[in-house]
């Protein structure tokens, strides 16, 4: 049957509570239908995949078919689920001989063929750039941004369908649409450091340093997302990345879909803004009155400009009416 | 590229196997006629690189496909033939400038001939193959002895 | 008729699968063959001696030999017979080594099918007629296509010679890619200052005549007698009249960018591309120049001293008769932009290609070789070298190794040293030295031991910028660590692409190229500078990446063959021809329409009948015609319908 | 040292057959250690594994922190000028590894059973009961405890984690697949 599926994966229901949400009202402004993917579990990301071939595939299997009850397409907000369910799509539609061997772990079997497909794709296929532009109501022009796109979310490049696997740029297509000022940078795609945060703290904490002065390079004053545990190194863990080096990193770490929600006009805490431990409300509150205020001038400089214009072409037809005058006096005269 | 090429001979070794027949009583036997600039070098090079390749084909050198009447074709099946293939320089790259191209033309009309003479499609292939291509050359015989080798030959059956 | 049948061992290359012994024996059995014996290498002299031998004890009226493929040893062995007695085309090749013990491993099936190839070989033999060659005369004037360093060479050695030659250049001047070069490895000598003595020898030489800024449209004819045309592009300019004074150059106000300085600077959209040009003159770059875009300006006209610019001007073809072409178009730099992000896919300033590089240590040009950062113009302190980019990395579709530029590098890195100061750091990331050549190694240690240049080993995965350096991240697999190096400037050793558009001037002459664009010689070992269509001959890089010594060295090569080729006043044409059966010949013109090279003619007999006519000189020996005649009345000799068949039916009969 | 032609090639095959890579084209060129962002954590960088299995050290590779502390982020693949799957090959090792119950490097492993066993008891992953437990069996015990108390201020964490419907289906995945895991690494 067709529809989308909507898989949230075990860290949007507690620890990315707030992506779980931008996410629906998001997809819901824009007129997207899907259903929750009835009685989920987990991906088995990482560690599954790690341990055991079939297991991964497997677990991964559960869910699609749970999927393919309600769509024949199912998109996973969260980069590494996301990998998980498509890796075992693929490998399964591929070769039947390996799909038995799965069915074969699963109570019911997996018989269908369910798309996997990335929220940012979802977002374009579904709607398109144009859409947002057309919902787009609070002015973000002010709000420098980059996109960071973690390990996953643009490899390997037949996953993500990006041309470039090193500058990939469907999050810059959809941030821009929400008019937001994103900036170019060369740091999309290098690891925060993933899941070495649990088992070795100070290397995580290196890497999501790395991340982070970037994003200040580049210009930027707040990195957007689209992964829990991007979003868990750089925002939750960025204290301890202050402690551990003795900086004072301040960076507000946004989800894409809590970015796209504010330029549609909902509030901060409408986007849970208030769960992120580096609270990016007074950046967003300041980005959006210096927006209005640019604005202002914007329109100020044209008037202006336009008065100016004015002037000189009264400027221009006085002249031009004085020396018709001239004309007839002397004729007058002779 | 090394991953394609390694996973590729191995693979081919095997249908390589395959392309011998294992079932039919007698192996069976394919014409390869090749352009002498292009496909026989393209073969040559294969040699040089020991690509390994089934035994059941012989091949005939030409000038240039051009040169390949599709009366010969026909005629290599009437003799019983259980398979011909002919190869020549990639369009374009003809070393007569435009022999492959009338080649593509009559081929392209025998290969859709062909079925109503009685004879599997997969018996008659025309292809390219450069001369820098070895790897593609051992690959179009492997494939297309695979092929014939599972109709099995065409005992007595001529045209 | 008594066939002879010899069989090679080729050392185990043959024997190693096939049994040749047996296979002599079972030989000897066939129809007609009256002698069959099994040698250990044919080709050799012995070899040879013992078929001379055969056909003259045993008066053999034909004779097949069972080896390598006839692109290997044909010749040889035609010529063995003939010096023998006998007319070269009653011989025929079996090619039982890489169509058989090659490409198998079951002695005893690839016996089998040697025999079979052996008995094609007899019966297409037993079919074959003595032939006999035409004699035509040679055009000795030569065509050099490119006016690199390879095309001057050869272009002077067989104008020394005496011949006539003519040089076809794409750009405005001659001289490639060596005239962008600033100095040469190993010996760190000025490039221009070898070069250009040698592009004015050749503009001032008696026997050359250089067309630059023209390109080869078409190729008709054959070895000997070759027909060109050649495009002369409109360069806006008449230059006949031009004195190259670069006067409009300072006066124009457009500007363009600099192709020769590999867009390090801006020229004028009506330029010379540096101040040592052959010929000197001035071409307008007309989507770059304001008369042309916008329809005013005309500055270049007013201030032209000779009266020289002409906006009117139309391109022209040329048409010249040659009789033999040599191909020296040389290389391009491989587009790193395109293919690695990672190294900021060209949006990071400070990050140059080798190329840029030269120009920028190059005394005239356009930073007067004064090395600086892109980014604010500051000399480096932390300069980055990384190799192999666009070389031996086939994600970006390149496998091969580029052969330069492990050279270049080391060269470029001392020549820091010596603008830049001592005290200047220079890393150099690399894969593996390929030093190959005469003071190479030496070279490389000099600029490790003299310049301290540090070598780590290993490739950049990743440049980004940091507190306004390039971060260079790396490995040093030497000492199993990652590395970071911040750099003010990032040089990167871009490798050898073939010349753009070199494959479709591949078709124009009906030459065989690689899946790069690099032409392909007719033997690798034996034939490096020929190529598989008679008459057209290599030169230099574009053959493969080649250093300058190469190149030129090459480029000799070449002009010998060219003399070998036109030093004859006639030349035998291959007696691989098509003829008319004039008696069947149903007058359908169907031959003419298809004939690549208009080789049939319509000929009046005398019984007032028009008949197709093949001209034996021109006829190329395609068998299009053959295919094609509704009556099967022309033949193609050597290629006989019936010679097929016969072939065709002796693998079936078995 | 001596090198193992066999277990070499035998190991070769097996890669090419399992990941579809072939370990031998490797030369050495480091991108991938280059690339790498847990490297740090690694006893054998990236591209001295692969030179491990082209001479067959098989044992050493698979006991390595390397494989174990892989992070599965694909850099490694993206940018290998041979276009060898080295992530692909790591994550072929750890499964390997982990079916043989060799005696891998402590935390990874930890790590990985708390997760799974996580996952087999709840169905989902409840990730505070997960650390918990993680940071018990690692004795890491003040792991992230700052972290904590905010998480919860924030809502991030469910306390007492509740059954999702299939967690009986994901036990009985995981059990099978185990076993089948492990007869397969007996018989090779």
């Amino acid at each position: 049957m067709s529809g989308l599926a909507y898989y949230p994966g075990c860290s949007l229901r507690h620890s990315a509570a707030e992506f779980d949400v931008s996410t629906r009202v998001v997809l819901d402004a824009l007129s997207i239908e899907y259903t929750e993917v009835p009685d989920w579990t987990c991906c088995g990301s990482s560690p599954a995949h790690m341990t055991d071939h079939l297991l991964a595939q497997s677990l991964a299997a559960r869910n699609l078919r749970q999927a393919a009850m309600v769509g024949d397409r199912l998109f996973a907000p969260c980069p590494s689920c996301h990998q998980r369910e498509k890796n075992a799509a693929l490998e399964i539609h591929d070769d039947q001989v390996f799909r038995a061997e799965v069915n074969e772990l699963l109570d019911v079997p997996y018989e269908a063929d369910v798309s996997v497909l990335t929220l940012p794709e979802v977002l374009v296929q579904g709607a398109g750039p144009d859409r947002i532009k057309d919902l787009v109501k609070a002015d973000l022009c002010r709000l420098r941004v980059v996109p960071y796109y973690g390990c996953l979310l643009g490899r390997p490049k037949v996953f993500s369908g990006e041309s470039n696997d090193e500058q990939p740029v469907i999050m810059d297509v959809l941030l821009e649409a929400a008019g937001a000022d994103v900036r170019p940078w060369n740091y999309k795609t290098e690891c925060c450091g993933a899941s070495i945060g649990i088992p070795k703290a100070d290397i995580q904490r290196r890497l999501s340093r790395k991340v982070l002065e970037q994003a200040l390079e580049a210009g930027a004053e707040a990195v957007v997302v689209c992964c829990p545990l991007c979003h868990q190194n750089l925002d939750m863990r960025q204290t301890q990345i202050n402690v551990a080096f003795g900086t004072d990193l301040s960076v507000p770490v946004l989800y894409l879909t809590q970015v796209i929600g504010l330029a549609m006009g909902y509030s901060p805490e409408q986007m849970m803004l208030q769960k992120h431990f580096v609270d990016p409300r007074p950046l967003v509150a300041r980005a959006i009155e210096d927006a209005v205020a640019f604005r202002a001038e914007e329109a100020r400089v044209a008037a202006e400009k336009e008065a100016r214009r004015k002037v000189v072409e009264a400027a221009r037809a006085a002249k031009v009416a004085r020396r018709a005058a001239k004309k007839e006096d002397s004729e007058a005269a002779e | 590229m090394t991953v394609v090429a390694s996973s590729q001979q191995t693979q081919e070794a095997g249908s390589a196997a395959l392309a011998e027949g294992a079932g039919p009583a007698r192996p069976i036997k394919v014409v390869a006629i090749l352009c002498n600039w292009c496909s026989y070098a393209g073969a040559d090079g294969a040699g040089t690189a020991r690509l390994v390749q089934p035994y059941g084909f012989r091949v005939v050198r030409v000038p240039c496909t051009g040169r390949v009447d599709p009366l010969l074709v026909l005629k290599a099946f009437e003799k019983g033939a259980d398979g011909v293939l002919i190869s020549g320089c990639h369009p374009g790259d003809c070393h007569y400038s435009e022999g492959n191209y009338y080649a593509r033309r009559k081929f392209e009309l025998l290969r859709r001939m062909v079925p109503h003479l009685g004879i599997e499609p997969e018996r008659f292939r025309y292809t390219w193959v450069s001369a820098s291509e070895a790897a593609r050359w051992q690959e179009v015989v492997t494939t297309f002895l695979a092929g014939v080798a599972a109709l099995g030959p065409r005992e007595g059956r001529a045209l | 008729m008594r066939i002879g049948v010899f069989i090679c061992h080729c050392g185990t290359n043959i024997a190693g699968t096939v049994d040749s012994r047996g296979l002599a024996e079972r030989a000897a059995e066939l129809k007609d063959v009256v002698h069959s014996e099994d040698l250990m290498y044919t080709c050799s002299e012995p070899g040879q001696a013992a078929i001379q031998r055969a056909i003259k004890e045993l008066g053999l009226t034909r004779v097949v030999v069972a080896a390598c493929s006839p692109h290997m040893h044909e010749v040889t062995f035609r010529r063995c017979v003939e010096e023998a007695g006998l007319n070269p085309w009653l011989f025929e090749m079996a090619n039982i080594r890489e169509h058989c013990s090659w490409i198998h491993t079951d002695m005893e099936k690839a016996t089998e099918k040697a025999y079979e190839i052996v008995k094609m070989a007899v019966a297409k033999v037993r079919v074959a007629e003595p032939l006999f060659s035409e004699e035509v005369d040679v055009n000795k004037d030569v065509l050099v296509i490119g006016g690199g360093v390879a095309g001057i060479q050869t272009a002077l050695d067989l104008a020394d010679a005496g011949l006539k030659v003519t040089i076809v250049e794409r750009r405005s001047t001659i001289g490639g890619v060596m005239a962008q070069l600033d100095k040469t490895f190993p010996t760190i000598d000025c490039s221009a200052c070898i070069l250009t003595p040698r592009m004015v020898d050749a503009a001032h030489h008696e026997n050359i005549a250089i067309m630059a800024y023209s390109e080869v449209d078409r190729v008709s004819g054959y070895v000997g007698n070759f027909k060109v045309d050649i495009r002369r592009k409109a360069a806006m300019v008449d230059w006949t009249k031009c004195i190259g004074c670069e006067l409009c150059m300072q006066k124009c106000p457009s500007q363009a960018p600099d192709v020769f300085n590999s867009g390090l600077a801006e020229t004028k959209a009506i330029y010379i591309p540096f101040p040592q040009a052959v010929p000197k003159r001035a071409v307008i770059q007309t989507e770059y120049c304001r008369w042309f875009q916008q329809g005013k300006c005309r500055v270049c006209e007013r201030v032209c001293p000779a009266g020289a610019i002409d906006y009117e001007q139309k391109e022209e073809i040329v048409q010249r008769d040659f009789g033999a072409i040599v191909m020296a178009t040389g290389l391009d730099v491989f587009p790193w932009q395109e293919h690695y992000p990672q190294y900021g896919g060209g949006q990071i300033q400070d990050v140059i290609s080798g190329l840029q590089y030269e120009r920028m240590l190059n005394a005239s040009g356009p930073t007067g070789g004064h090395v600086h950062r892109l980014s604010n113009h500051e000399e480096p302190k932390t300069v980055v070298f990384i190799q192999c980019v666009g070389s031996r990395d086939e994600s970006v579709g390149r496998p091969y190794c580029s052969s330069v530029c492990c050279m270049y590098t080391a060269k470029q890195a001392i020549l820091t040293k010596s603008h830049c100061g001592m005290d200047t750091e220079v890393y150099v990331f690399y894969i593996d030295i390929r030093a190959a050549g005469k003071g190479y190694e030496e070279f490389v240690k000099r600029a490790q031991t003299e310049y301290d240049v540090k070598y780590v080993r290993g490739r950049v995965s990743k440049l980004y910028e940091e507190g306004g350096k390039v971060m260079v991240r790396g490995v040093d697999t030497l000492l199993g660590e990652q590395v970071e190096v911040p750099a003010d400037l990032v040089v990167l050793a871009s490798g050898i692409t073939s010349a753009d558009g070199a494959s479709s001037l591949a078709q124009t002459l009906n030459i065989s190229y690689d899946e790069y664009g690099f032409y392909k010689e007719s033997h690798p070992k034996l034939r490096p500078v020929e190529t598989n269509t008679a008459g057209v001959f290599l030169a230099g890089a574009c053959q493969s990446p080649k250093d300058i010594p190469t190149s030129v060295a090459q480029a000799s090569g070449t002009a010998a063959k060219v003399l070998v080729l036109l030093a004859k006043d006639k030349l035998k044409t291959s007696p691989l021809i098509a003829t008319v059966d004039q008696s069947r010949c149903v007058s359908c013109w169907k031959c003419l329409n298809v004939c690549p090279f208009s080789a049939p003619e319509k000929q009046e007999l005398r019984d007032g009948s028009t008949k197709s006519h093949v001209i034996e000189t021109v006829c190329q020996g395609c068998g299009i015609c053959v295919a094609t005649c509704p009556v099967n009345c022309i033949s193609l000799k050597g290629f006989t319908t019936d010679s097929v068949i016969d072939q065709i039916e002796e693998v079936l009969l078995a | 040292m001596r090198y193992d032609a066999e277990v070499a090639a035998s190991l070769r095959e097996k890669i090419l057959r399992k990941v579809k890579t072939d370990v031998a084209a490797c030369y050495q060129c480091g991108n991938c250690t280059g690339s790498c962002p847990a490297v740090f954590t690694f006893d054998y960088t990236p591209n001295q594994v692969m030179r491990m299995l082209q001479v067959g050290l098989v044992e050493e590779v698979l006991c390595s922190r390397s494989v174990q502390l892989c992070v599965q982020c694909l850099t490694c693949t993206a940018r290998c000028p041979r276009e060898i799957d080295v992530a692909g090959v790591f994550e072929d090792l750890k499964t390997v590894a982990y079916a043989r119950q060799l005696d891998v490097p402590e935390d990874a492993r930890v790590f990985n059973k708390a997760f799974l066993d996580n996952v087999a008891r709840f169905g989902r992953l409840s990730e505070a009961f997960f650390l918990l437990r993680y940071n018990l069996a690692s004795r890491h015990l003040l792991n992230d405890a700052e972290l904590g108390l905010p998480m919860i201020a924030k809502g991030k964490v469910q306390l007492l984690p509740r059954k999702a419907r299939g967690t009986n289906e994901v036990a009985r995945i995981y059990r099978k697949a185990v076993e089948r895991a492990r007869s397969q690494e007996k018989v090779s």
